[in-house]
């Protein structure tokens, strides 16, 4: 039983049938990746996930309880914690502050009336902040504005914001999309690093083989709105459905 | 019944105004993501055009008439126009008569000019500027725009009539069978619906046939992938502005036989000519247009004192009232598309 | 101290000195001489200042930390000012209880429109709020005329029945709102010389409420609320992504925006027991948007500066008329005096529209963050080169 | 307001509320050394005129204000002196008011409530002026007057129409000198059914508002006195530009008349609306189809034009008058300014010349002094005949004029003919009608 169980779900917009019938099962604490090519509905399935959009039909059981009809907040507040493809931050705040927030939703809930009492003075949530800003090698543009960083930096950013909320499972959609080669394998070695060192389980959308191939230790793919397999990394690489589907056209 | 094909008349009539107004920032909006404040100035200035035009062509000098006494109890000064002696009296009271058709050609250069020299010494500027600083600029100008009207114009209506021709009203009823004057309705109301139809049928026609049209329309769907291809945008875009502002002062010309033009028109315009274009969807033409008309005829019908009597006070909001409804069944208006004017 | 940094107390102590100060600062020119109508400190202008300022302070707890944009508030300053009207008719000529039920009731109001405009964003919700406040203002303009007064605007009567107090004074008057026997209209004069100085109960209690709402302002932009209200209008996806509803906190922020409005509206019924239809109107509702951006979104002291620059205009430009001006040109030969009284005549007086529309302009081009960011350009500027003189003082010495 | 009542006890409490220790008590000036609000002390009395001179009725302040102006000087002795040679009282010298030179201060009403009464405020806080007159609107000048008795100084009212402003909203220190719904009422009706018959069918279009109310309610019962039946009665807001749709189903009600509840901006439309509907061609009930606008003034005739000719309408005063008064009033005002004044030019400047001699007669700026004055005084040679300020209300009764669009004016003003005079006596109405029924006049207050 995996902590995350998507069962039968599918999709239609419109005459267009986005996902199909998705089975999938995410294990606790490994890094599951799943790939296929665009179109194939990846991001689709993800905002089924995370409350965005809701399935036609089927479930998505998280920990043993639905996520389906709840908010974003609330599947967030529920341990899932989602990476965009084009880092989502604060832009008009400081990189502190940008890291307080998380830390405030988790403290306090997805909503808190503290109207009256200075942020500064909330001592908890500042050295937690301050600790991740540590943990994620950035304690010294603190004071930065977050939108005046590098895309790198705005991406460490985004995944210690949602680390810092202790998430169960970590979502992350092409998260080094765009991204120079350099930036590429820090980021990889940063969910390297988060995976072996956290209680934690990660999902992640890729496009980059490279990417998938060095953190993965579970692969599902997708093609037409449906899995065409599932299975371990070493497999799907040596899988001919696979490649013609898909990985035949990247090489 | 008769009343009811009277009030839809009206309704197509004030639709027509709201529908011609609201094509125009529409058109501002979606070609140059700004939002026009002064668009309801345009619409004033245009009304003015044919005031001008008729000042132009009643230019007098005086004779004294001795017969006659001033309230001061000195010789009449009568005016004669320049006209009554460069064409003579019939022609020159005819020229002066048809004042308001002949502004439509007087003011489309004059509109255009305006358009675009206030898309290239103001609007260009604020392309990249927050939609506050839009506003708030656009209704500076709007506010200095009229005020300079009324200071050479003063604050009191200025009449201007219809051609003698086109007095009077046309009466349906006796058309349709039913009695006569149950729906009569005025022909110069009659040829401002017609002239809308055209209006707006020339944009969309504009928009859809010309090579012009298609890359502003591309321009308004993706303004930077027009621009990579190596397409002048900004150039027509100007254009499209000084389009947009003729529409709205040639809709304003038209209008003045219908109301008297005063300096506030515009900004009386304004509110309501936002809220049809949200009604609409912005960013949409084709909900522009739809929304003018269909709060042309709901406010038409709001005001029937039947519907008075059964809810006082409906006609003072049911524009409003239909703007908020609208808006909470259908988030982006009737038309609009998504992700637009949401941040 | 008041548990603040050291720069937002000292901006508070500021503008509590310059507030206290304020008929002093206000009349810097002699009552007789010409400069006089320059002179903004007389009491009903300076009660202005600081209510118009609680408004603007209020708008921008919405508007600049959420950057949600209503075009309605002043319908929520409207049902204040009824409120307040309504209580001095029935209960008693005392501020207190009148200005805490406009508050209520603004609130009240504020939260129902807030929740159903709020279901959007963006120009959308501009247009629902604008919506609600103008059936409001035609509503209460016209069909409820017997509650709101109407056209004349609710106005107090010799034949109220106030249970606590009196109809009458024993003159035959209306009585005066007060607080606690104090009249709000009371005042105090000094002379110095040619100069005098009004020292006026309304003001001052206006002043210590708009001292509290700039500290409560402070505080809510300096806590985790105020926070995440910057990070609504910074990033909503962000922000739902991360465990948080947005919806309760800019509803929160409207209703407290609204109440600041209808506290505004409570003061201005206080000091002039009557409230018009019009202050309800869209015009008015821009007003206090023109205020916060004028004087700069989003900073503690611009809307409060945008509200005094505002008022200064509509109540001191409006009022200088041509004879003024040949008064003032007077020491010219009579052809430059009559070419500069009408150069200027179109912009002033009655004119002063046009001149306000033009300064408008002026700012949103050329001050983007409005009148702050003006004041830190010409801080700036002045330490730059207190800079390089110390500069080239000290390079020596090394 | 700046220099009202400070007791003793609220004295020493204004001076802590206002800085403890911020001067020597001494150099306070107790204002209980004046007598009443803003008494002059010098060589010179303020006046405040307070008008719209911006909005849709900034035009009509503008005419307002030239009345004013020429009323100052006319007051301090310049020019040819206007009505002050014809009026019968003969207190005033041209030596200013009660010797002192007589200055003004100016604001703008913006046609608001609130607006009116800041500027009012300011111009008896800041300018210390002793009396407020102008306006152009019954809402304002309710408010401003309500203003004026709290504060202590004389109001006298300019354009307001309204039966409430001297009816149910009546204060003691204010005056009007206009006529009112009631009487234009009155006026009509027995012209009207002298042209039009006593059988007719009316359909009134209201403006949403106080005025409105009391306009339609005034024309209402004195038609329906003569036999005139009411059809409907239709709200419209004050917002509308187009009345299309108010107008067009008038001819389906069987209506033969249409009565236009509206001034300003509202009337220009509405009438113009009426007339591009070609309303008056048609023929009902046999009859030909009417229009009627009760209130009418110049300034709103120039603005619907050529819409105005043959309709009926009532006006306080009109230059083509020809009684001396209004003949060396349309002399002054047209030398001086080149066309001749407006019906709220006229009543302004006779407010002005009313106050200034009650100050005369009574020897006092005092405003308790002046309202006695005024209080049943009966004047002429103002324009408007035998005039009495009626003491009950402070509502003037005098002639009315019933007048209609002129069919070939001869230039922009000459617009309107005077069909006829109404005497006092037929609009007279007792204080306790039920048009004017609730609100009391209070007693007069001096302030400080």
């Amino acid at each position: 039983m995996g902590i995350l169980e998507v069962k039968n779900v599918g999709k239609r917009f419109g005459g267009l049938q986005a996902l199909g019938d998705v089975n999938l099962s995410v294990k606790e604490n490994s890094v599951h990746a799943i790939i296929g090519p665009n179109g194939a509905g990846k991001s689709t399935l993800l905002n089924c996930l995370v409350g965005k959009l809701i399935p036609d039909t089927g479930s998505v059981m998280f920990d043993g309880q639905s996520v389906l009809g709840r908010a974003p907040y609330e599947i967030n507040q529920m341990g899932i914690s989602r990476v965009f493809q084009t880092p989502e931050i604060f832009g008009d705040l400081s990189v502190l502050e940008n890291m307080m927030i998380p830390c405030f939703a988790k403290r306090d809930g997805a909503f808190e009336m503290n109207a009256f009492s200075d942020v500064m003075s909330q001592k908890d949530v500042l050295e937690k902040a301050e600790h991740m800003l540590e943990e994620m090698n950035m304690a010294d543009k603190r004071h930065m504005h977050a939108a005046a960083m590098s895309r790198g930096d705005k991406r460490r950013l985004e995944i210690g914001m949602c680390l810092s909320q202790e998430p169960r499972l970590l979502l992350l959609d092409e998260p080094t999309a765009g991204m120079a080669r350099a930036d590429t394998n820090n980021t990889i070695d940063l969910l390297k690093e988060i995976s072996d060192q956290r209680d934690i389980t990660i999902a992640i959308i890729e496009h980059d083989m490279h990417v998938v191939f060095s953190l993965a230790n579970r692969i599902t793919v997708l093609a037409q709105g449906t899995p065409l397999v599932e299975d371990d990394p070493e497999n799907i690489r040596g899988n001919p459905k696979v490649r013609e589907a898909y990985l035949g056209e990247t090489a | 019944m008769d009343a009811i094909i009277l009030q839809i008349l009206n309704g197509l009539d004030k639709g027509s105004a709201y529908a011609l107004i609201a094509l125009g920032l529409t058109l501002i909006f979606g070609t140059l993501g700004v939002v026009n404040f002064a668009h309801g100035a345009l619409f004033m200035i245009g009304a003015f055009c044919a005031v001008t035009l008729s000042r132009i062509l009643t230019l007098s000098h005086t004779i004294i008439d001795d017969t006659q006494k001033d309230f001061l109890g000195n010789p009449l000064k009568v005016e004669v126009p320049y006209v009554h002696d460069i064409f003579g009296v019939a022609t020159g009271d005819a020229i002066i008569d048809w004042a308001v058709p002949l502004s439509l050609l007087f003011a489309i250069p004059i509109m255009i000019a305006v358009g675009v020299i206030m898309e290239r010494g103001l609007i260009k500027h604020f392309y990249k500027r927050p939609h506050a600083d839009q506003i708030l600029v656009t209704f500076g100008l709007a506010i200095v725009l009229q005020e300079v009207i009324k200071y050479f114009y003063g604050a009191n209506p200025i009449p201007t009539p219809a051609p003698d021709a086109f007095k009077g009203s046309f009466d349906f009823g006796a058309a349709l069978g039913f009695d006569p004057n149950l729906i009569i309705y005025p022909y110069w109301r009659i040829i401002y619906f017609g002239f809308a139809a055209v209006i707006i049928g020339g944009v969309f026609a504009f928009l859809q046939f010309t090579t012009f049209g298609m890359v502003v329309r591309a321009g308004m769907a993706d303004r930077e992938t027009v621009g990579l291809l190596g397409i002048n945008i900004d150039r027509r875009f100007t254009i499209m502005f000084g389009v947009a502002a003729a529409v709205a002062g040639l809709a304003g010309v038209m209008y003045t036989p219908i109301n008297s033009p005063n300096y506030h028109m515009g900004m009386d315009f304004l509110v309501l000519s936002f809220v049809v274009v949200v009604v609409g969807g912005m960013g949409s033409l084709p909900g522009a247009v739809l929304a003018g008309f269909l709060l042309g005829i709901l406010e038409s019908f709001a005001s029937m004192r039947e519907v008075i009597d059964i809810i006082p006070g409906i006609n003072q909001v049911i524009i409003y009232l239909v703007a908020i409804v609208i808006l909470l069944t259908r988030p982006r208006g009737l038309m609009g598309r998504k992700g637009v004017m949401e941040d | 101290m008041f548990k603040l940094e050291k720069t937002d107390l000292s901006l508070l102590v500021i503008v509590a000195v310059l507030t206290m100060f304020a008929p002093f600062i206000l009349n810097p020119f002699p009552a007789d001489s010409a400069m006089a109508q320059f002179n903004a400190g007389y009491p009903d202008l300076m009660q202005r200042f600081v209510i118009f300022g609680v408004f603007a302070i209020g708008f921008n707890i919405l508007f600049g930390l959420t950057g949600y944009l209503s075009f309605g508030h002043a319908a929520f300053l409207g049902v204040g000012s009824y409120a307040a009207v309504w209580m001095f008719k029935l209960l008693s000529m005392n501020v207190v209880p009148a200005i805490i039920l406009s508050v209520i009731v603004a609130g009240l109001f504020s939260l129902v429109i807030g929740f159903v405009s709020l279901r959007r964003s963006g120009i959308y919700f501009s247009i629902l709020t604008l919506a609600f406040a103008q059936m409001m203002f035609a509503l209460a303009y016209s069909v409820l005329t017997p509650i709101t007064g109407g056209e004349t605007g609710l106005q107090l009567a010799l034949d109220d029945p106030r249970i606590l107090g009196v109809s009458q004074t024993a003159g035959g008057n209306i009585p005066v709102p007060s607080i606690f026997g104090l009249e709000m209209r009371s005042s105090a004069e000094l002379a110095l010389g040619a100069w005098s100085f009004t020292f006026n109960v309304g003001y001052y209690f206006c002043a210590l409420i708009m001292l509290v709402s700039f500290y409560v302002a402070i505080r809510i932009f300096r806590s985790p609320f105020g926070m995440m209200l910057r990070a609504v209008k910074s990033n909503q996806q962000r922000m739902n992504y991360t465990g948080l509803n947005s919806k309760p906190y800019t509803l929160a922020a409207f209703v407290i925006s609204g109440m600041y409005a209808g506290l505004a509206g409570g003061l201005m019924a206080s000091m002039d027991p009557l409230a018009g239809a019009e202050r309800m109107q869209w015009t008015a509702s821009g007003e206090v948007v023109l205020m916060t951006i004028l004087g700069g979104v989003g900073t503690l002291i611009g809307p409060v500066l945008g509200a005094g620059f505002i008022k200064y205009f509509e109540n001191i430009f409006s009022k200088i008329n041509s004879t003024i001006l040949h008064e003032w040109f007077a020491f010219l030969p009579d052809g430059l005096e009559d070419l500069l009284v009408n150069v200027l005549y179109p912009f002033i007086g009655k004119g002063w529209h046009l001149t306000l529309g033009i300064l408008f302009m002026l700012v949103v081009i050329y001050l983007p963050g409005g009148l702050v960011e003006g004041g830190q350009r010409v801080n700036g500027w002045f330490r730059n080169r207190g800079a390089k003189k110390s500069t080239t003082k000290t390079t020596p010495a090394e | 307001m700046s220099k009202t009542d400070v007791t003793r006890r609220g004295m020493l409490k204004t001076g802590a509320v206002a800085g403890a220790g911020l001067a020597v008590p001494t150099i306070f000036t107790a204002q209980s050394a004046h007598a009443f609000t803003n008494e002059p002390t010098g060589g010179t009395v303020t006046l405040g005129f307070n008008v719209p001179q911006t909005g849709p009725y900034a035009d009509e302040g503008a005419d307002e204000l030239r009345a004013y102006q020429l009323a100052v000087e006319h007051l301090n002795g310049g020019g040819d002196g206007g009505m002050m040679p014809t009026f019968s009282s003969k207190e005033l010298q041209g030596n200013g008011i009660l010797g002192k030179k007589v200055e003004y201060v100016t604001g703008d009403t913006q046609t608001k409530s609130d607006a009116a009464r800041a500027s009012a405020k300011s111009m008896i806080e800041k300018d210390g002026a002793i009396m407020i007159t102008g306006g152009s609107s019954s809402g304002v000048a309710v408010a401003v007057q309500a203003l004026c008795q709290e504060a202590g100084v004389i109001f006298m009212a300019g354009l307001t129409h309204s039966n409430d402003t001297t009816g149910k909203d009546k204060r003691a220190n204010g005056f009007r000198h206009f006529f009112n719904s009631y009487m234009s009422g009155a006026a009509l009706a027995p012209v009207l059914a002298n042209a039009y018959g006593t059988d007719r069918k009316a359909y009134h279009l209201t403006a949403d508002y106080n005025w409105g109310y009391t306009t339609e309610e005034a024309v209402k019962s004195s038609t329906e006195a003569m036999g005139w039946e009411t059809v409907a009665a239709v709200k419209t807001p004050l917002t509308q530009t187009d009345f299309s749709s108010y107008i067009a189903p008038v001819l389906q009600s069987g209506a033969d008349t249409l009565v236009l509840n509206h001034y300003g901006g509202n009337m220009v439309n509405s009438l113009t609306n009426a007339v591009q509907f070609g309303l008056r061609d048609k023929q009902v009930n046999g009859k030909d189809f009417q229009i009627i606008v009760p209130l009418y003034s110049r300034l709103m005739a120039k603005g619907a034009g050529a819409n105005v000719k043959g309709i009926f309408g009532s006006t306080n005063w009109h230059w083509s008058l020809q009684d001396e008064g209004s003949k060396a009033f349309v002399r002054s005002f047209g030398t001086k300014y080149g066309f001749p004044p407006s019906q709220a030019a006229h009543t302004c400047y006779v407010q002005t010349l009313l106050y200034a001699d009650a100050v005369q007669r009574a020897g006092s700026f005092a405003p308790c002094a002046v309202a006695e004055a005024l209080e049943g005084f009966e004047f002429d040679g103002l324009g408007n005949g035998k005039t009495l300020y009626r003491a009950d209300d402070h509502q003037c009764f005098k002639d009315v004029l019933v007048v209609k669009g002129k069919e070939n004016p001869t230039s922009e003003f000459d617009l309107l003919e005077i069909v006829e005079v109404t005497p006092a006596d037929q609009v007279t109405y007792a204080p306790d009608h039920p048009q004017f029924s609730g609100g009391a006049l209070g007693t007069c207050n001096n302030g400080a």
